[in-house]
């Protein structure tokens, strides 16, 4: 007799072993089997069912000055900027460890420009070594001077730039901080995206106490963690009845019950994000624990609640 | 690629607390570790309670980085000594676990502390500059220093007489030399005070210092060193949310600046020349 | 020797015996007279100084269904939905009580055309009893469709629309669903205002996991509570970079540090919402708390630390 | 005007457990209040303990809506006890309570049950129905009915019989009819088919109904005291984060369709023909 449902699902054309990734640059897969050594890249034990890479851009960031973190009520504020090793860097040193990977790879990446978002993808595709891309959209484009994601039509007419040039799907990652993401998400779809993902981190700060002045380096940041769940669950249900495209959803999962929520809230896949950071093999747990959840409701798979009667 | 460091189990455990106890200003306290490997002396653990971790304002809610002090026993029943300020949220709830208490742990993480052949030729002797709750990691190292019979002397620098409480059972007095900032009993001023005193008596050729505290003492432990062209290795904090290189949230400036160190995998233990300050992050 | 410090303010000409004051809709003074006795009206009892009404619209309101609030971590969703007795209800059944009250009154209004709009504040200035109002802009304008507190252009001339129809000082409370709530504020002083206030609820769901519906009647809320101060801090912080009006900052106040913190960000007064479910004299507290940590800064009144030098 | 029910002292105040205990499958403790007014059977006070309420999740968060079920002692030591049915974060904590830990409540808060003769001119005998952990305000009210001599006849219906273990206590046996879902005592079914049986068999002429529990069990109490043309009293709940009127939260639909009832202060206890429905908030 099978305890928990099974959780095999496919996402845009991808097979996944469950419906539990984690959130773009909360998990360093190559730190990690630095120091947990190969155990942390075996079948059994990787803690999701692909990997999102840190955001990629052309050139190699530094990231942000100290503090680029600071901890708020069950949450947490981050302004890591976004450091990584470029291009270059990720493709020569990064992809040849990821290719061992147990998972598939999605590779987030960001850009200025709609040809900058271009060289990416393209040279991500030629490695042959992604199963679908990410596009990081919270960035000023430097013509427009219009953060992407915040315009619907800014998005809309980068998705149309990038279709037809990669075979891979493209998932835009949505920013919180509009009045209306559902908007933005229509225009992705419309634009031709393969699928949302929802929420990046909402603009936030601290103030320290001692101090007196912002917490953050940078003078602010972005707010993840359970504190932000009802936010992403609120966003997740907008979306979902405006698009049909598959929605990852993201935003204080800690456990299955809040992993079930982003499910039942329209989400096909759910991301985990800051809890990684509370324990490396919570994304385990956290599939664990939903299979539990949707078996306690009656579904024996995944499939059978992606089926079950709409409420 | 056999690593240099121990492995740590993948996840995070769940522990009992062996001992409990307030020893001075500090809180000091024993965890059973049947799991892990044994740690290397400057490596830390991140901490957190269970089954709770958190209060009504919803903090503490990540983990908290603690260096161990010691450690004892074996693997499959290592007893890890932790010592805690408690300055917050964190550290105070960490400061109230008894005996029998459960608790997570995840690690040992982070460089340990070099041996002192690694960084000179021909070391003559060890020098340890300690400040508050940074004595925790040296006292892990004087210990290994000392069975492996190296010359060590200790300098520790403490606000008042009650926060030097941990001394003793952590350090015994041999060879160890305190300082007070409120005169209390020893010198009556900074540890760095002492140091610079002994580099400048002593013939400091083959001298190497290990130092943890205050961002303001290892700052100038760099300093004095660099000026004395003494070798200096530093144990660093930073706000740390994982501690396995996972948030990029630890980041300290390079020397030689090319971005930043993640302290929780490229440190806390950290070659003074390595890094452009040690007052990192001190915000305003 | 003063133990703390004196905390007597001045806001747009009306004396305060301090910043704290409650955040419009989470508190009902009168409610509380009737449970409490008349102890609630001491003036050396009365935990706030200032009383925000409730938000007031022309017509009565009987609100949103149950559930119209759900706890989520370190925060609350609710959908109540403005119930409230109307214009004519407030003036006759409820200002003749709230005349009573030991401090000033600011009311809270919101109509859905300028002309709606002017005839509340019209009517609550004859009355002679408001200090203030606070005009809520989180309603559509039944013209132009659009949430007026969303749109810059709107705010703008509704304030202008206001400004020169009413003596009282106006402030506008602002809608944290927005891309760049400075935009807002930075139009809501062009067109007039007195003072803006903020943040408002953000918008958010909670799923039942029981039903696996909204645990929210109307399919979704605000949220409110230490887990949106970090967004509030901000918010507080940018506007203040932009406007030189003073600032109502609220968004989980629970003690005197986070309302240091709000002070610290640029806000003159705080306003406490929440915090006053789990405690009716928080208010009481906060400022007792406030005052203390003026005191250990080396400030021996409200007056001091505003003019302290900007670090 | 003179306050019609006890003015609780303005704002929060400290209380201490003086005991607690599980009684069945209930937990029962005992607060000692030393500031607050005797309350009125049906009143309820709002909870949260000190100095912490909330865990890693940052529930429980706000204070927690609980009838008191007996109180004794006198204005300034107040001996007020409590029984929790642990559903959730809130009163998984309550439940955790021990002897001697503080605890942090506001009130007493709501409409009391009415006296018989407020609800009928010549009222000849109560009848109350209580289900699960509604049993509580209908203790404190009988001890009340009794102490004034008024014939008192009480239903009771639970899942099993565990449930059943603070019955004993609270109501001693007279007069008193249990129900038990799993048939594992008494009558083997719902205590609203006792109800059913006792007003078609006697007289129901006189009778008042007074009824505390799980929302279905109340709409069936409605129904069948409104076809039987007997008054009846409903204890309800519903979601409360202030319980003091603040939060217009604890909405409850009028029966004519003016609008919702504040049940925090209009209620607990309301008129059966006074709302719609007595499934509240039933999502979904
Ligand atoms: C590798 C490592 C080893 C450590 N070992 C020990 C140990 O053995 N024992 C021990 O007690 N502590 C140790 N610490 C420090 C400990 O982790 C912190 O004190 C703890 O995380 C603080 O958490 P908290 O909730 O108690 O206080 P918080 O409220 O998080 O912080 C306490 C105070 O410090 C301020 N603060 C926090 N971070 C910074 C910063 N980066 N810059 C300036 N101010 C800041 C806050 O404003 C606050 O006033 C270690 C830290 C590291 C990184
Ligand atoms: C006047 C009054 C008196 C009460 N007296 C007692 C008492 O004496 N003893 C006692 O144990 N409890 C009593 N309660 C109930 C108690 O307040 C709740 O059980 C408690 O607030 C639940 O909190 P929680 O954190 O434990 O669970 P929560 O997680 O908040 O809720 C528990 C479960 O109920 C569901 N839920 C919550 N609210 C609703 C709703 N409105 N509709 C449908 N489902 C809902 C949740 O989804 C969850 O599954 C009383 C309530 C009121 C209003
Ligand atoms: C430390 C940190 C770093 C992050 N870096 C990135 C990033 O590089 N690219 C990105 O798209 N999102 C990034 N995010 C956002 C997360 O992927 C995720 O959208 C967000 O944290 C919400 O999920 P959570 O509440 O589970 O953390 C980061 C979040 C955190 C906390
Ligand atoms: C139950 C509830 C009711 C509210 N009603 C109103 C309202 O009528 N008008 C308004 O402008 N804001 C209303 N608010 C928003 C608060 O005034 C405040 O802006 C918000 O709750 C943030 O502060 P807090 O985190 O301290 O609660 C309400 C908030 C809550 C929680
Ligand atoms: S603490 Fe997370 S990367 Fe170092
Ligand atoms: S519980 Fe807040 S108004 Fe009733």
């Amino acid at each position: 007799m099978k305890t928990t449902a099974s959780l095999p699902i496919e996402f845009c054309g991808i097979e996944l072993s469950s419906p539990v990734i984690n959130g773009s640059g909360t998990y360093d897969a190559i730190a990690s089997r630095r120091i947990f050594g190969d155990e942390a890249f075996a079948s059994e034990n990787f803690p999701f069912a692909a990997f999102v890479s840190k955001t990629i851009t052309e050139n190699p960031r530094a990231g942000n000055p100290p503090n680029r973190i600071w901890e708020t009520p069950t949450g947490m504020i981050n302004s890591i900027g976004l450091p990584n090793p470029g291009l270059d860097g990720f493709v020569e040193d990064h992809l040849p460890i990821l290719a061992e990977l147990p998972v598939p790879l999605i590779v987030s990446v960001m850009a200025e420009t709609p040809e900058g978002f271009t060289r990416l993808v393209e040279r991500i595709e030629e490695t042959g070594r992604a199963s679908a891309l990410e596009l990081n959209v919270s960035c000023p484009n430097v013509h427009s001077g219009l953060i992407v994601g915040e315009q619907p039509t800014e998005t809309e007419q980068l998705m149309k730039h990038l279709k037809g040039r990669t075979e891979l799907p493209l998932i835009v990652k949505l920013t919180p901080n509009v009045a209306s993401p559902e908007e933005v998400a229509v225009a992705a779809e419309a634009g031709g995206a393969d699928a949302v993902s929802l929420i990046n981190t909402i603009k936030a700060t601290a103030i320290d106490p001692v101090s007196g002045s912002p917490a953050i380096g940078a003078g602010s940041g972005g707010l993840s963690g359970p504190a932000v769940r009802p936010v992403a669950l609120q966003q997740v249900r907008a979306i979902r009845s405006r698009v049909s495209i598959p929605i990852i959803g993201m935003g204080g999962v800690t456990d299955g019950e809040s992993a079930l929520e982003f499910l039942l809230a329209g989400a096909s896949l759910v991301a985990v994000g800051t809890e990684n950071f509370r324990d490396p093999v919570a994304g385990r747990r956290i599939e664990r624990e939903l299979g539990a959840e949707l078996t306690r409701r009656g579904f024996d798979s995944i499939g059978a609640f992606c089926d079950r009667p709409s409420s | 690629m056999a690593p240099d460091r121990p492995t740590p189990p993948f996840g995070r455990r769940a522990v009992e607390v062996r001992e409990a106890a307030a020893d001075g200003g500090y809180r000091i306290f024993t965890l059973v570790d049947r799991e892990g490997p044994e740690p290397l002396p400057g490596q830390f653990y991140m901490l957190c309670e269970a089954p709770e971790w958190s209060s009504i304002e919803g903090r503490p809610y990540l983990p908290r980085a603690i260096s161990y002090a010691r450690s004892t026993g074996r693997e499959g029943e290592l007893l890890l000594e932790f010592l805690i300020d408690d300055v917050g949220p964190g550290t105070k709830r960490l400061g109230r676990l008894e005996k029998g208490d459960g608790c997570w742990i995840t690690g040992p993480f982070g460089n340990p502390f070099s041996a002192p052949r690694e960084i000179a030729e021909s070391p003559a002797g060890a020098i340890l500059v300690g400040g508050g709750i940074g004595i925790a990691p040296l006292a892990a190292f004087r210990r290994s220093l000392i069975s492996k019979g190296f010359p060590t002397r200790t300098l520790l620098g403490f606000r008042d007489l009650e926060h030097s409480g941990a001394v003793e059972s952590l350090f015994g007095c041999e060879e160890v030399r305190l300082a007070f900032e409120d005169g209390s009993s020893g010198h009556h001023g900074y540890v760095t005070d002492l140091l610079e005193l002994l580099l400048e008596r002593d013939d400091p050729g083959g001298a190497i210092v290990y130092s943890c505290g205050p961002p303001a003492m290892l700052e100038a432990v760099k300093k004095i060193c660099a000026s004395a062209g003494v070798p200096a290795e530093l144990a660093l904090e930073s706000p740390m949310a994982c501690g396995f290189g996972a948030c990029f949230g630890c980041a300290v400036p390079r020397a030689d600046g090319n971005g930043y160190l993640r302290l929780c995998i490229d440190g806390p233990v950290v070659r003074s020349e390595e890094i452009a300050t040690a007052l990192v992050g001190e915000s305003g």
